[in-house]
């Protein structure tokens, strides 16, 4: 099996997409860690909910390719602004106390919005098909692949590049850098910090959304599907190091590979090495791959 | 026999030396300063002598005993205490707690999970609060305290645990002038009562001219004078480069 | 973190619950059953939380381990409840230490993922180690003693287990070494600066935190007649958690308090509507927003402003 | 006649015991219901209670069961064993509810069947398969009135036949259910059927692409699955652009030919997949199976009604006429009373093996195609196989 090169071929890219689609989600979670050091159990509620709006965008205006990403953007947007009035009205009561009062507040998050679903878009599962654009298969000579799935393999690194460039080298960017090393310097420089934390917060979720939506043509979409995600988020994060971007794009290919790869080489067992591989970071570097050391010390 | 012996050491983060091979040594009973500007090392020598940190090179022994690689746990049980620069104390305990819990880690009943801690060791932790003043305190949540007065409850706390060799690490820093005077007159009496050996670094040079039986200069993480206050005074190298006196 | 009122409360409860299956109905009894087996697992992991300030987001691991070590000894290898029970908590207190020797070398929120990374791992043990868990299909059929076989006297065994264990956690917790778990919660670097090596004191109370959990977890593989791996899953530390946030993490009863009103605000709102969930995140918000030291923090701020003074605490 | 002499006689033993201060002379019988209803179970939880109100609405408009009104109590049972379990003592002791109806999942099913054990409470169970209910965990109280993996296996390797299937693939999720399911399936090959190769996926994961390839590698021409729920929807969604489904045929188990499967994946479905379904709104069949879909169409608000509801229906009707035969609604007499107990269905005539407490629960199976005027597939021709 494994010196058959197609299907070697088949499996990397494979895990390449699986990982991208992880990326974007993982993504917003550690930006938000990054900064907020809020650790968001509601990340994966987020996610879903990017599923559903998308659901609804093409049942309204059409599954067409146009319909497809009128539909992710609308699910960043609309979870978006739920999530400013979230931040705004609620979770910014909380950062100067205790740090559980968040986590708390995020399982709380979590328990509305499972029910919210339910209540909106009702208890049965769903399917979205793909956009017509990327239905079927691209000749790659190698082997057929799935198009949607180049499509996440396209997605992912413009995003992750996009991504990198607003940190570096946009003024926003600066200042979400800077809050991640320190909040009172910030401060201090007289930059509305609240404003920081409340677009970062924003962005993170959007990120979330957006991750849903795309990954919604590939499963089934229903109000248990945010079980799992935040697991794998949090993996995703430690293994890259918690707040950094490159981290979780490598943390995501790891864990895709270790998923589509342990499948073939562990079979039942893989579900055990995902989580020795958590453990191993986080004990030997403990601030993950691309994490920095000393954040560990606060 | 020698308090303190440090012997070349050097510390280093990433690229910058903070502390370039230093010697010092602090006789028995002995009152030492360590002054030199901000950024001198003075710190982080602290801190390697305490423990916290592990220098890349030398050695500290103290009272005879080599300190290399013990912790600061291990440091404080053979009697070194210390305070920090920034107050360090539990700020949601209260003012007697705080000196209570130092006495009962003296006593090593951490280990015990059955002794009840209510009342116990009630004598001697209002003894050493009486010692700093803060005996009409003892009820009140140590964070609520004013800064100086913090910082007295700190040296009560690093008192408890009975050191030979006690470490303050700018103990007026953040004080007005009266609580300057006032908070050394109590150390320098504490220090006499108790017979300790001190070290300690400060910023004001009255402060060090008046309790320090000998002086060291820190200067870019180098010693560069050592002496009785009034050899330190007339060192050209520290006129020109500390005093500022070109 | 235990004053005077807390001790009559818990008295007060304790008569309670003792004349509780004399006069109450029998599902008030399987109720009060069920909370003080949570309420036992939510006060071990305040050990950690409150106490020592680590919040671990896997203590369901030292649940689970203790209930299928329970159900295998008491079931598969046929042994005495009592040796099944002790021994069972001792395999949890290894577990712990084992587990514990790896997590306090860490702080914050990397113990936190640390405890969550290690409790997803006995999960999926539980879920593929089927010759001794039975993999998906849980523990099924856990042999409990004839005696132990109707609500009655399990109330009153599990009352009797669950009380031994809070009055020895409360010693624990009032004691000299209770006091230093407290300190270094406060303040890590200034405990270690009295001569406290805080990495022992936090395994030492991670081991505590842990057996007290394989209690509750023993308890509950006999009550459920059963062990099943979502007892392991992070939903169900996240769970335990919310008691003790819920109920206030820096009051020895907060948990205990937590456990309760968590419980019967799921039970008694689920009787009612399908739509539980988003009731009690509403009222979790609540809480978080309008009472950040939780029911107890309540209860006492607003005892002291109707004017009765308590000793401080917390 | 003997209907209304019966009658007359409980309603005397009824007075009498009130007389007398029996507790258990009751005006209703309570049923417990333990389904998710919230999270991911819902999208079963929610139908299979649809059935139940269907039928307790039925019974109690046409004047109950001897006089005694049918009660029901739906607690969520969230799939976890642990909550179900608790739930279900709730219902027992404080609701006093005379017999149990659920759950999901095995799990949570096998959990919930050693309560009722413990308890003597009747527990009928009209979705979960596993086998360990019914053989190494059979008790007088346990009824599973699912289809069993013996049958389901049986009819999967009858479909392969139909299909012409030479060499099979397995694929399931790795779990009792499956395992059992191709035990059977295996026992029950004709000749010249063999199973190559065995894919199994664990349970609930929503990435299908390891095995899509595995699938592709192997030399089978037929896939025999057993995913279920939405982990079926992502299985065919990411095979398809691999164009399995031009190269292989499937036989599919685990009741994904039912509607609601067809109508979430519409065009994604694979045309000509041999399915199974409990029920089907376009199904051919008797008038009492016409009657029930019109009035599941009430309930639910559309003509193209689900799957689920006829299973708890049909387990309300088992519990009806076991009151009436027993003539009390004390959970002992309905145990007893349902042992070899028959009855006449919407979809036929049930029957619970007094052996083992299953029933002959039959399924259609056929294959899905595409039938005009439709954006689902239709199970066309469906046959209805015990």
């Amino acid at each position: 099996m494994f010196s058959n090169p197609t299907f070697m071929f088949i499996q990397v890219m494979n895990s390449f997409a699986l990982g991208m689609n992880l990326f974007i989600i993982a993504a917003g979670l550690t930006l938000i860690f990054g900064v907020l050091r809020v650790v968001n159990f509601a990340h994966g509620a987020f996610y879903m909910v990017g599923a559903y709006v998308l659901m609804t965008t093409t049942n309204l205006i059409g599954n067409t390719t146009t319909g497809f990403f009128v539909g992710v953007a609308a699910a960043a947007l609309v979870m978006g602004v739920v999530a400013f009035f979230i931040e705004r009205f609620l979770l910014s009561h909380l950062y100067d106390k205790e740090h559980l009062l968040q986590l708390l507040f995020t399982f709380a998050l979590v328990l509305i919005f499972k029910d919210a679903v339910k209540m909106i878009w009702g208890p049965l599962q769903h399917s979205i098909s793909y956009p017509p654009a990327f239905k079927g298969a691209v000749n790659l000579r190698i082997s057929y692949y799935p198009a949607y799935m180049l499509f996440l393999s396209v997605v992912g690194p413009v995003l992750a590049i996009g991504l990198w460039l607003a940190l570096e080298k946009t003024r926003w960017g600066r200042l979400i850098r800077a809050a991640r090393l320190d909040r009172e310097m910030l401060n201090a420089l007289g930059t509305d910090v609240k404003l920081v934390f409340s677009a970062v917060f924003v962005f993170g979720s959007m990120l979330a959304a957006m991750g849903g939506a795309l990954a919604a043509p590939r499963i089934a979409v229903d109000p248990g599907m945010d079980g799992l995600i935040i697991i794998d988020c949090f993996i995703i994060v430690i293994i890259g190091g918690l707040g950094s971007l490159w981290g979780s794009f490598v943390g995501a290919l790891i864990l895709s590979s270790l998923t589509v790869f342990g499948t073939l080489i562990f079979n039942e067992w893989e579900i055990v090495l995902v989580y020795i591989m958590m453990l191993a970071v986080l004990l030997i570097r403990p601030w993950g791959l691309f994490g920095h050391a000393d954040e560990e010390r606060h | 026999m020698m308090m303190l012996e440090v012997e070349n050491a050097t510390k280093m983060f990433g690229g910058f030396v903070a502390v370039n091979k230093v010697n010092l040594t602090v006789a028995e009973g002995e009152t030492h300063a360590i002054i030199g500007p901000n950024g001198a090392g003075k710190t982080t020598l602290f801190n390697v002598v305490s423990g916290l940190i592990t220098p890349e090179e030398g050695s500290v022994t103290f009272r005879g005993k080599k300190l290399n690689k013990m912790r600061p746990h291990d440091i404080v049980n053979v009697g070194m205490a210390r305070s920090f620069q920034r107050v360090n104390i539990f700020p949601r305990k209260t003012v007697f707690e705080n000196v209570q819990v130092a006495l009962l880690v003296h006593a090593k009943l951490h280990f015990n999970p059955f002794r009840q801690a209510a009342k116990l060791y009630h004598d001697e932790g209002m003894e050493l609060l009486a010692l700093v003043n803060l005996e009409d305190e003892a009820d009140r949540r140590a964070g609520e305290l004013a800064y100086g007065r913090q910082k007295q409850l700190e040296l009560a706390v690093a008192l408890a645990a009975n050191p030979k060799l006690l470490l303050l690490d700018e103990p007026t820093a953040g004080m007005s002038i009266s609580e300057t005077k006032a908070s050394i007159a109590l150390i320098n009496e504490i220090v006499e009562k108790r017979n300790l050996t001190l070290l300690f670094t400060e910023h004001d040079m009255n402060v060090v001219f008046e309790i320090a039986d000998r002086i060291s200069v820190l200067h870019h993480g180098e010693i560069i004078a050592t002496g009785l206050p009034d050899e330190v005074r007339d060192n050209e190298e520290v006129k020109r480069i500390y005093l500022g006196k070109e | 973190m235990t004053n005077r009122l807390q001790i009559y409360v818990l008295i007060v409860a304790f008569v309670w619950l003792l004349i509780l299956p004399f006069v109450g109905s029998r599902y008030s009894v399987e109720l009060a059953t069920q909370i003080l087996i949570f309420g036992l697992l939510a006060t071990s992991l305040n050990i950690l939380v409150g106490y020592l300030g680590a919040a671990s987001f896997g203590h369901a691991a030292f649940f689970a381990i203790g209930g299928y070590a329970c159900a295998y000894f008491l079931t598969t290898l046929a042994l005495p409840l009592v040796v099944s029970m002790v021994g069972a908590v001792l395999l949890t207190a290894a577990a712990s230490l084992v587990i514990g020797f790896f997590c306090v070398r860490l702080n914050e929120i990397y113990f936190s993922m640390l405890t969550l990374a290690f409790s997803m791992l006995i999960w999926a043990i539980a879920l593929k180690w089927k010759s001794v868990t039975g993999g998906d299909d849980g523990f099924v059929g856990v042999a409990v003693p004839e005696f132990l076989g109707n609500y009655f006297t399990f109330f009153l065994f599990t009352l009797g287990v669950v009380s031994v264990s809070i009055i020895v956690l409360m010693i624990i917790g009032n004691s000299t070494m209770g006091r230093v778990f407290i300190a270094i919660r406060e303040n890590q670097t200034r405990a270690s600066f009295l001569g406290v090596n805080v990495r022992r004191m936090q395994l030492i109370a991670f081991v505590i935190a842990g057996t007290f959990a394989g209690v509750a977890g023993t308890l509950l593989a006999l009550y459920v007649r059963g062990m099943y791996p979502e007892t392991a899953f992070w939903s169900q530390s996240g769970h335990v958690l919310i008691m003790v946030l819920l109920g206030g993490m820096h009051a020895f009863i907060g948990p205990l308090l937590g456990a309760s009103v968590l419980t019967l605000l799921e039970v008694t709102i689920g009787q009612y509507t399908e739509y539980w969930q988003v009731f009690v995140g509403v009222v979790l918000v609540i809480v978080v927003l309008a009472a950040p030291e939780g029911i107890y923090g309540l209860v006492r701020s607003v005892s002291k402003r109707i004017g009765g003074r308590q000793d401080d605490d917390a | 006649m003997a209907k209304s002499f019966k009658n007359t006689v409980f309603a005397t033993t009824a007075a009498m015991m009130m007389a007398s201060g029996i507790a258990y002379a009751e005006e209703t019988i309570k049923v417990g219901i333990l389904m998710p209803v919230s999270g991911g179970g819902a999208s079963y939880g929610v139908p299979a209670v649809n059935g139940v109100k269907m039928a307790v609405d039925e019974i109690n408009a046409a004047g109950g069961v001897n006089g005694m009104k049918i009660e029901y109590f739906v607690r969520d049972s969230q799939l976890k064993p642990d909550v179900s379990v608790a739930a279900a003592r709730e219902l027992i002791t404080k609701e006093g509810v005379d017999v149990l109806v659920g759950a999901v999942s095995s799990g949570a099913t096998l959990a919930i069947s050693e309560l009722a054990k413990q308890e003597k409470i009747p527990l009928l169970a009209p979705i979960a398969k596993a086998a360990a209910l019914t053989s190494s965990k059979l008790h007088p109280y346990i009824f599973q009135l699912a289809a069993t993996t013996d049958s389901e296996g049986r009819q999967m390797a009858d479909a392969l036949s139909v299909v012409g299937a030479k060499k099979v693939c397995v694929s399931g999720f790795d779990y009792a259910y499956s395992h059992d399911l191709f035990d059977s399936l295996a026992k029950n090959l004709k000749d010249g059927i063999e199973i190559v190769d065995t894919f199994h996926v664990k349970l609930g994961t929503t990435d299908y692409s390891a095995v899509i390839s595995q699938l592709m590698g192997s030399d089978c021409d037929t896939v025999a699955g057993a995913v279920w729920g939405g982990g079926f929807i992502a299985y065919m969604k990411q095979a398809g652009p691999f164009g399995i489904f031009e190269t292989k045929k499937l036989v599919w188990g685990a009741e994904v030919g039912s509607s609601e499967m067809a109508g979430a994946l519409k065009g994604d479905y694979p045309e000509g997949m041999y399915a199974a379904a409990y029920d089907l709104w376009y199904a051919e069949g008797s008038d009492a199976h016409k009657k029930f879909l019109a009035d599941l169409a009430v309930i639910e608000g559309t003509k193209e009604t689900k799957m689920y509801p006829v299973t708890t229906y049909i387990a309300i009707q088992f519990i009806a006429e076991a009151v009436r035969k027993a003539g009390s609604a004390d959970p002992q007499a309905i145990a007893k009373a349902l042992v070899g107990l028959s009855i006449d269905t919407p979809l036929g005539t049930r029957t619970i093996d007094p052996n083992n407490h299953r029933t002959n629960t039959g399924e259609f199976w056929g294959p899905m195609v595409t039938v005009s005027g439709s954006e689902a597939k239709q199970m066309s021709p469906a046959e209805y196989l015990e």
